[in-house]
């Protein structure tokens, strides 16, 4: 097996979609082609990655020259690799959807790509300055594709993004300034190795400027104001990709955080209530919520808390539980957003429409045998084996919450007049629903990685 | 063997063809009775039996379709076998082969049948009637049900068999003061199994034209009536079995014969006595409405019966 | 035993016991209750008031009968089952009584159904009830009551009848006129 | 065979899902599919002594399955218990197919293929071993359900179903869980539960969430909305045959995984630990609220979803005794149930197919009309209503001997008056639907609805001639248990307190119908039409405004006396938990206020409160 770059990963895209213009010159109608054969591409890529480093694990790679700590470096480890794919085979996936519309936006394309790549980029960074540079680059194609439907909402939804996201990165940067200050490093490697050397305060404060700005990303309660706009200003494949791409990214960053950069007991602390608060909340605000793009932002607002909560458990079966569940929110939720465009009624009618939505919110809810179950059911395992009932009842009683207002959900899907979706949108939530029923039904193939990357998030490793 | 089945058949027989020249007895005495507290002179007291011959001479018998049919038959065919199902006088025929709880479901076989055929006929009278005796039944049967579980579990026992055996040498149930209790509840839910005053709704000639019999005639109502009488004598030996030792008074294997012939004779005197009080009550009183009915016999005997039950409930411990 | 004992014992059984249905429309429903009271006590023959013609044995009909009110009678009458005898009660039934000049009231009852029996007087006292019951029996234990058997033979006789009673424009009544002619 | 099974299930599902444009082929694969399950009971009937013919066992079935799936392990196994419960389903589960061939129309692949995982959710669960299997299959069955409920277009019953389907699936993951946490195993067989009140509170939690599933009050609530609201066939197989796994379940756990000593810890009254006496409690409860409220019914589909709530409510109690007499007797009911709610569901299925109308008072008079429809219906009705000439009686008998038995005064007349209330309502189905006036002119149903009909009437003729014949296979469950079977001879059931011997009632029937026959020849009849009919001497000539059935408000009085206590009670409860869901909501909501500067103070305000609290403080 060819060894690639995993640079290429983020090269690729991001060149690509410079070149977009011209071939947007070209022929318009061919970018949509262009972009998904790229995005094709860097799934392959990602895969092979992914095979590599379940191969021979962690993958390193030096950038520009320089040897780290100066330079950069790009260290994909198991959870990164797993969510690379993730994020690169559900790209094009999502892309898929855009086929049908009318419109031929280059700019939509290229900052389709460039998210891509940069949400990667964070996932396979291995530099801390390196992962600032990717959120900003997220975060402003994400601002872009927020406001690309042109409406009001959109704009809106945009603005609420910017402001929110630029506090963020002013906060990461803050975290950043204060560790380079006291360590000058910021390889990831070498700020775990010297943070002890940091003094109580200072370790603590870019502890909680760090939190504070890629919890904005992360969709976590108090900091995601923006999300409920956002999502409902945006088109519903915009929606979708910011389930699948920034916000993975941004919890896949808190991971590293709590787990290799500052390792600390009450940082754990800290995110299991983060966790809390964001699930609890998020699921109440949905239950009366009449708009359902708005209430999927709120649905995603609680799974993030989920996620959260299995991630500060700091075990290896949580840990598999939180792969678990990010990789089926990231598939249902894309699911749900593509599916329910126009979503007031008569969808449902469709079986081939009705079958993946539903699929999507079985998951969600936690149905076996559906990512979402095995992700709940590892967590509540872990949460038993520790007798942690409290925090098995909130979650019981969000997921009855779930329960009634996805319900309401597809009984609005049933009645009304009869509406459809573009071959295209049909087609990419049919393979997204393909691909949640095989990771249901052969958990295996997803659970050995995930212990992989329990084990090495556990061990300090990326 | 043979002889012993066709012996046992006959006996059965037997049992049911008597029981139906008493239920028939049964109804020219409560005419006669009635009409002697109205001050009348009354039918004679064969008129029962010159009624059904007359029901069953009739020329033309109207039917409304087979299903129609299925009441006379299911009504006179369950109540027969309800009897057959009962100590009489001491004799049990087939009471050891079921219990008390078997009785009271194959009292529904004829209720359920008759119901069936009068819903056949498609008129709504009979309909009306059959949801107002049926309500009854829901009615009687909590006070009825609350006091015989109370004596089933006192004695321990659920077969009526038994408890007429427990009874015998004069230990009648009556003479247990919970019990006693118990006697005067489920007389009062008599009165409502035989459809006597006050609770003669269901069947009310003036209001609902006789309720669920108002499309039968000749040999349907015929049959109806032989139901009705059996039903009587039944519903009696049911409550003499349950307080009064079934009649039993001499023990068979003391005096023989002699000792069928006069439990026979006490089980009769006892049967016409129960109903006699029946009468004596249906004779003055003017007639409940159904919710009223009702609500008498859940308010006021479910609760004296409620109390029995606790008073059981502290006398009796497992 | 041959066929005319058994009808003899049928007869002589069926007329203690035998129930009625009232059709009241008159005034002459108020003699029933003193004889079925403790005074005169019909119950004494077995008599007994029945609620609907199914069930009973005699029509007893007691006053005058408007021609709409003779169609719910033989209706009545229709429904009851064989063996059934018929009480006309009062003139009215007979000649109509008081209404005799009526346009809207039939005259002679037996023109439509057959009548066993008829009770003169305006109205009967309560006696003449009781004699005209026991007048029935005996007509019925000695095979004379037969109304019932009449009413089949004449069938198309009565229901002529019935039609000319029913009929109210000229047409209907020209139809039967033709009829008869057939 | 086994594990084939399942992929057979699945493939056929997907099968039929493709077949959706020709209903007849997709309803052959699926009664060709669903046959397994029937075939794999015949391989395994040795297991509970019973000897049938090689060859009706047409393949060969594995009793033990056990493999590891990622962490877990898959442990399917055959049990007494699980043979009883699968006997209910398999047989049930092909003729409701048989049914819907003529019965289901619209969208006929997507009916099967959530038929198909409906089944195969029931057989995974009745061959579970562990939790986790458990859990999977359950949860499968369960949401196949809800694609079922998805196809009747109904809020009330989406909302319900999900909402309580999650409540039960969260009960018993926190009990599940529970259990794991006190014996660190998944598996049935190695549990070994302790007597702690933690232990307590999983198997409540999991007793529980069976509970939803077997619609006891209060759980009750989605019960009536989907049953009424959903295609009969599936309705027929949801309330005859899924609904028992939720019993199926209480026994398992009950028993199997906790013992009677387990619950005798708590102290026990009347020889009945305190837990099962209040299950007992609530399952008397149910069967007299449940027949109340199927008395005010007027939809024929809401009358028979009280009516199984209620009639359920008598498992509950006998599974709640848990004596062996009682347990025999929960099974029986439980089987009973099975074939005659599902014939009565299925009867209104064909009248609807035929007549189009759900409620009572719009039918009527399709006795004579529907003449083997009616006769199928009668047969099940007199089941329901235990009368002593179908196998009905036999069940109920058993339960009031196990009540008594123990002497529970209190307990047995609720259940008693609740069997009299069974027969008002049993009653209001036949005369509102079969009886009374003619007033829709159709034919008979479809023979593959009557043959559907008539092959589940069946075990209802054959279990009351020989009621041994059930105690015999269920007398390997109780020795699985360690209880003393009940003892019996094919038609003598014999107990501590009386017999019971059906043929002597059978014969007796026999011989007094056979003298009422004879009466009732005697004389010769005409047979008139209906409208030849006593009411104020005239039939109404005009249908449109004169009816002759007294079928609406039929229980009027009734109502009038217990209407105001019963109607709606549980499920206002129930709507004051949503409320206070929705007001936590509306806070939750309040939060997000859709002012950027707002969002702005907040994320300042958090991270001076985490400065605060961690530096400063």
């Amino acid at each position: 097996m060819v060894a690639l770059p995993p640079v290429l990963l983020i090269a690729l895209p991001l060149l690509f979609a410079f070149l977009a213009p011209l071939v947007g010159m070209v022929s318009r109608r061919m970018v949509k082609l262009y972009t998904l054969l790229v995005l094709i591409l860097n799934a392959l890529l990602s895969i092979l990655l992914f095979i590599n480093v379940m191969a021979n694990g962690v993958v390193y790679e030096q950038l520009s020259g320089f040897y780290p700590p100066v330079g950069i470096l790009l260290s994909v480890g198991y959870l990164g690799a797993i969510l690379a794919v993730l994020i690169n085979v559900l790209s094009p996936v999502v892309y898929l959807s855009y086929f049908g519309e009318a419109e031929n936006s280059v700019k939509f394309s290229m900052l389709y790509m460039l998210v891509t790549a940069s949400s990667t980029g964070i996932v396979i960074t291995g530099d801390l300055f390196n992962m600032f540079v990717f959120f900003e680059i997220t975060a402003v194609g994400s601002y872009g594709l927020v406001a690309s439907l042109r409406t009001k909402e959109a704009f809106e939804g945009s603005f609420k993004y910017i402001v929110l996201g630029s506090i963020g990165s002013a906060f990461i940067l803050m975290g950043i300034a204060t560790i380079y200050g006291y360590l000058k490093t910021l390889n990831f490697y070498d700020i775990a190795l010297r943070i002890d050397t940091m003094p109580e305060t200072a370790r603590l404060m870019s502890f909680i400027f760090l939190i504070v700005g890629i919890g904005v990303e992360a969709e976590i309660f108090p900091l995601n104001g923006w999300v409920p706009d956002a999502y409902q200003g945006a088109s519903n494949r915009v929606a979708s990709f910011l389930s699948v791409g920034p916000s993975k990214a941004g919890i896949y960053a808190i991971a590293r955080l709590i787990f290799t950069l500052i390792p600390i007991m009450s940082g754990f602390e800290l995110s299991l209530l983060l966790g809390i608060f964001t699930l609890v909340v998020g699921e109440l605000a949905a239950l009366r919520q009449r708009d359902v793009k708005r209430m999927l932002a709120y649905s995603s607002i609680g799974q993030m808390g989920l996620i959260l909560i299995a991630l500060s458990l700091h075990s290896e079966t949580a840990l598999v539980a939180a792969v678990f569940l990010m990789v089926g929110h990231a598939l249902a939720k894309s699911i749900l957003f593509i599916g329910s465009r126009d979503y007031s009624g008569g969808l449902l009618r469709n079986p081939l429409i009705a079958g993946p939505l539903f699929l999507g919110v079985l998951s969600i809810v936690g149905m076996p045998p559906f990512p979402g179950f095995w992700g709940k059911w590892y967590l509540m395992v872990d949460l038993a084996s520790r007798g942690a009932w409290t925090i098995i009842l909130l979650i019981v009683f969000t997921a009855i919450v779930e329960g009634v207002y996805y319900s309401r959900y597809l009984f609005r899907g049933l009645n009304g007049e009869i509406r459809t979706l573009t071959k295209s949108e049909i087609a990419s939530i049919i393979i997204l629903a393909s691909i949640l029923i095989l990771i249901g039904l052969f958990p295996q193939y997803l659970y050995d990685p995930a212990v992989m990357a329990a084990r090495s998030l556990l061990g300090g490793g990326p | 063997m043979v002889i012993e089945i066709i012996e046992k058949i006959l006996l059965l027989s037997g049992m049911v063809a008597l029981g139906f020249i008493i239920g028939m007895f049964f109804n020219g005495f409560a005419r006669k009775v009635t009409a002697r507290i109205h001050n009348r002179v009354g039918p004679p007291i064969y008129q029962g039996y010159l009624d059904v011959f007359k029901l069953f001479a009739k020329k033309t018998n109207i039917s409304h379709g087979w299903i129609f049919d299925l009441a006379a038959l299911f009504s006179v065919a369950g109540i027969a076998l309800a009897f057959l199902f009962l100590p009489v006088a001491g004799i049990s025929l087939l009471s050891t082969e079921g219990d008390l709880f078997l009785i009271l479901y194959l009292l529904a076989i004829p209720a359920l049948g008759f119901a069936l055929g009068a819903g056949a006929s498609g008129n709504p009278n009979a309909a009306v009637g059959i949801m107002r005796a049926l309500m009854l039944m829901l009615a009687y049967e909590l006070p009825l049900v609350m006091v015989i579980v109370a004596m089933m579990v006192h004695y321990n026992t659920t077969s009526l068999a038994t408890l007429v055996q427990m009874q015998s040498n004069f230990k009648w149930a009556l003479f247990v003061p919970q019990f006693f209790i118990g006697a005067i509840i489920v007389d009062m839910a008599l009165q409502g199994m035989l459809m006597e005053k006050p609770f003669d709704i269901a069947i009310a000639p003036h209001e609902i034209a006789s309720g669920p019999m108002v499309e039968f005639g000749g040999k349907h109502l015929g049959a109806l009536m032989l139901y009705k009488m059996m039903a009587i004598v039944v519903e009696t030996t049911l409550f003499v079995d349950l307080f009064l030792g079934g009649g039993v008074v001499l023990s068979v294997e003391q005096y023989g014969w002699i000792a069928y012939l006069v439990n026979f004779l006490v089980w009769f005197a006892l049967i016409t006595f129960v109903f006699f009080l029946a009468l004596l009550i249906n004779a003055v009183f003017p007639r409940f409405r159904i919710e009223q009915a009702l609500k008498f016999y859940w308010k006021y005997d479910a609760l004296a019966a409620l109390l029995l039950l606790i008073w059981v409930y502290a006398g009796v411990s497992i | 035993m041959r066929n005319e004992d058994w009808k003899k014992i049928s007869r002589l059984v069926s007329k203690r016991s035998l129930w009625m249905v009232h059709f009241c429309t008159g005034c002459g429903a108020m003699e029933m209750p003193p004889v079925m009271t403790s005074r005169y006590d019909m119950e004494r023959f077995g008599m007994h008031a029945m609620a609907t013609p199914r069930q009973a044995d005699i029509l007893l009909i007691t006053g005058y009968l408007a021609v709409k009110t003779l169609k719910r009678v033989v209706q009545v009458y229709e429904q009851m089952q064989d063996p059934k005898y018929v009480i006309g009660f009062g003139s009215c039934t007979i000649n109509g009584g008081m209404y005799w000049d009526s346009y809207n009231t039939i005259k002679d009852l037996s023109k439509y159904i057959p009548v066993d029996l008829y009770i003169a007087g305006c109205m009967p006292r309560p006696e003449a009830i009781m004699d005209a019951f026991l007048k029935l029996m005996d007509m019925i234990d000695k095979g004379e009551a037969i109304g019932w058997k009449k009413y089949r033979k004449y069938y198309d006789q009565y229901k002529r009848n019935q039609r000319m009673a029913f009929a109210y424009r000229l047409d209907e009544v020209k139809e039967i006129k033709e009829d008869d002619a057939k | 065979m086994l594990m084939e099974t399942f992929y057979a299930f699945i493939i056929g599902s997907l099968v039929v899902l493709a077949l959706n444009r020709f209903p007849r082929i997709a309803a052959v694969v699926a009664i060709a599919v669903s046959l397994l399950p029937l075939f794999a009971l015949i391989y395994w009937a040795p297991l509970v002594g019973l000897t049938l013919p090689s060859y009706l066992s047409l393949l060969r079935f594995e009793t033990e399955i056990s493999y590891a799936l990622g962490p877990g392990t898959i442990l399917l196994q055959i049990t007494p218990l699980g043979w009883f419960f699968l006997f209910l389903l398999a047989t049930t589960f092909p003729l409701v197919l048989l049914f819907a061939s003529s019965f289901v129309r619209d969208n006929a692949g997507g009916f099967y293929a959530s038929m198909l995982l409906t089944m195969l959710g029931s057989f995974g669960v009745l061959l579970a071993r562990d939790m986790l299997t458990f859990f999977i299959f359950w949860e499968i069955m369960s949401w196949s359900i809800l694609a079922l409920v998805l196809r009747g277009h109904d809020r009330r019953a989406i909302v319900s179903y999900l909402a309580f389907g999650s409540l039960s699936a969260m009960l018993l993951l926190f009990g599940f869980m529970i259990l794991y946490y006190k014996t660190g195993t998944f598996l049935f067989g190695e549990m070994a539960l302790e007597a702690t009140p933690l232990t307590l509170a999983g198997i409540s939690m999991i007793v529980a969430g069976f509970a939803v599933k077997g619609a006891l009050m209060p759980l009750h609530v989605w019960a009536p909305h989907v049953y009424s609201r959903s295609e009969e066939p599936f309705v027929a197989f949801l309330s005859g045959g899924l609904s028992k796994l939720g019993y199926f379940g209480m026994i398992l756990f009950m028993y199997g995984v906790a013992t009677v000593p387990f619950f005798a810890t708590w102290g026990t009254f009347r020889g009945v630990p305190y837990f099962g006496y209040a299950l007992a409690v609530i399952g008397a409860f149910t069967a007299f609220a449940g027949t109340v409220l199927a008395i005010m019914q007027d939809d024929l589909r809401k009358l028979l979803a009280y009516s199984s709530i209620g009639q359920l409510g008598y498992v509950a109690i006998g599974i709640g005794i848990g004596t062996p007499l009682a347990l025999t007797g929960a099974l029986f009911q439980a089987l009973n149930h099975t074939f005659f709610k599902a014939v009565l569901f299925l009867a209104a299925g064909a009248v609807y197919y035929r007549t189009g109308r759900w409620k009572i008072s719009e039918l009527g008079g399709l006795g004579y009309k529907m003449p083997f429809t009616f006769l199928a219906a009668l047969f099940a009705i007199f089941a329901l209503a235990s009368i002593p000439i179908t196998s009905g009686f036999a069940a109920k008998w058993l339960l009031y001997e196990a009540a008594i038995e123990q002497g529970f005064l209190f307990v047995t007349p609720i259940m008693l008056i609740a069997g009299v209330g069974a027969f008002l309502y049993a009653y209001k189905i036949l005369y509102g639907v079969f009886l009374g006036e003619p007033r829709h002119d159709v034919r008979e149903a479809p023979l593959s609805q009557l043959v559907a009909m008539w092959i589940l009437v069946l075990p209802l003729v054959v279990f009351l001639v020989f009621p041994g014949w059930v105690l015999d296979i269920t007398s390997p469950i109780l020795q699985e248990y360690g209880m003393q079977p009940v003892a019996h001879t094919p038609y003598v059931i014999t107990t501590n307190l009386a017999a019971y011997n059906t043929i002597a009632v059978i014969l007796a029937l026999i011989g007094t119908l056979f003298l009422a026959l004879i009466l009732y020849k005697w004389k010769p009849q005409k047979v008139v039409p209906h409208e030849d009919n006593y009411l104020a001497g005239e039939p109404p000539e005009n249908y449109e405004y004169i009816s002759m059935h007294a079928a609406s408000n039929y229980y009027e009085p009734f109502e009038d006396v217990f209407g105001g206590i019963f109607r709606k009670g549980a499920e206002r409860g129930w709507e004051i938990v949503l409320a206070g869901a929705e007001f936590l909501s509306n806070g939750a909501r309040r939060i997000y206020t859709g002012l950027t500067e707002d969002y702005s103070i907040y994320i300042l305000l958090f991270f001076l409160v985490l400065v605060g609290w961690w530096l400063l403080w």
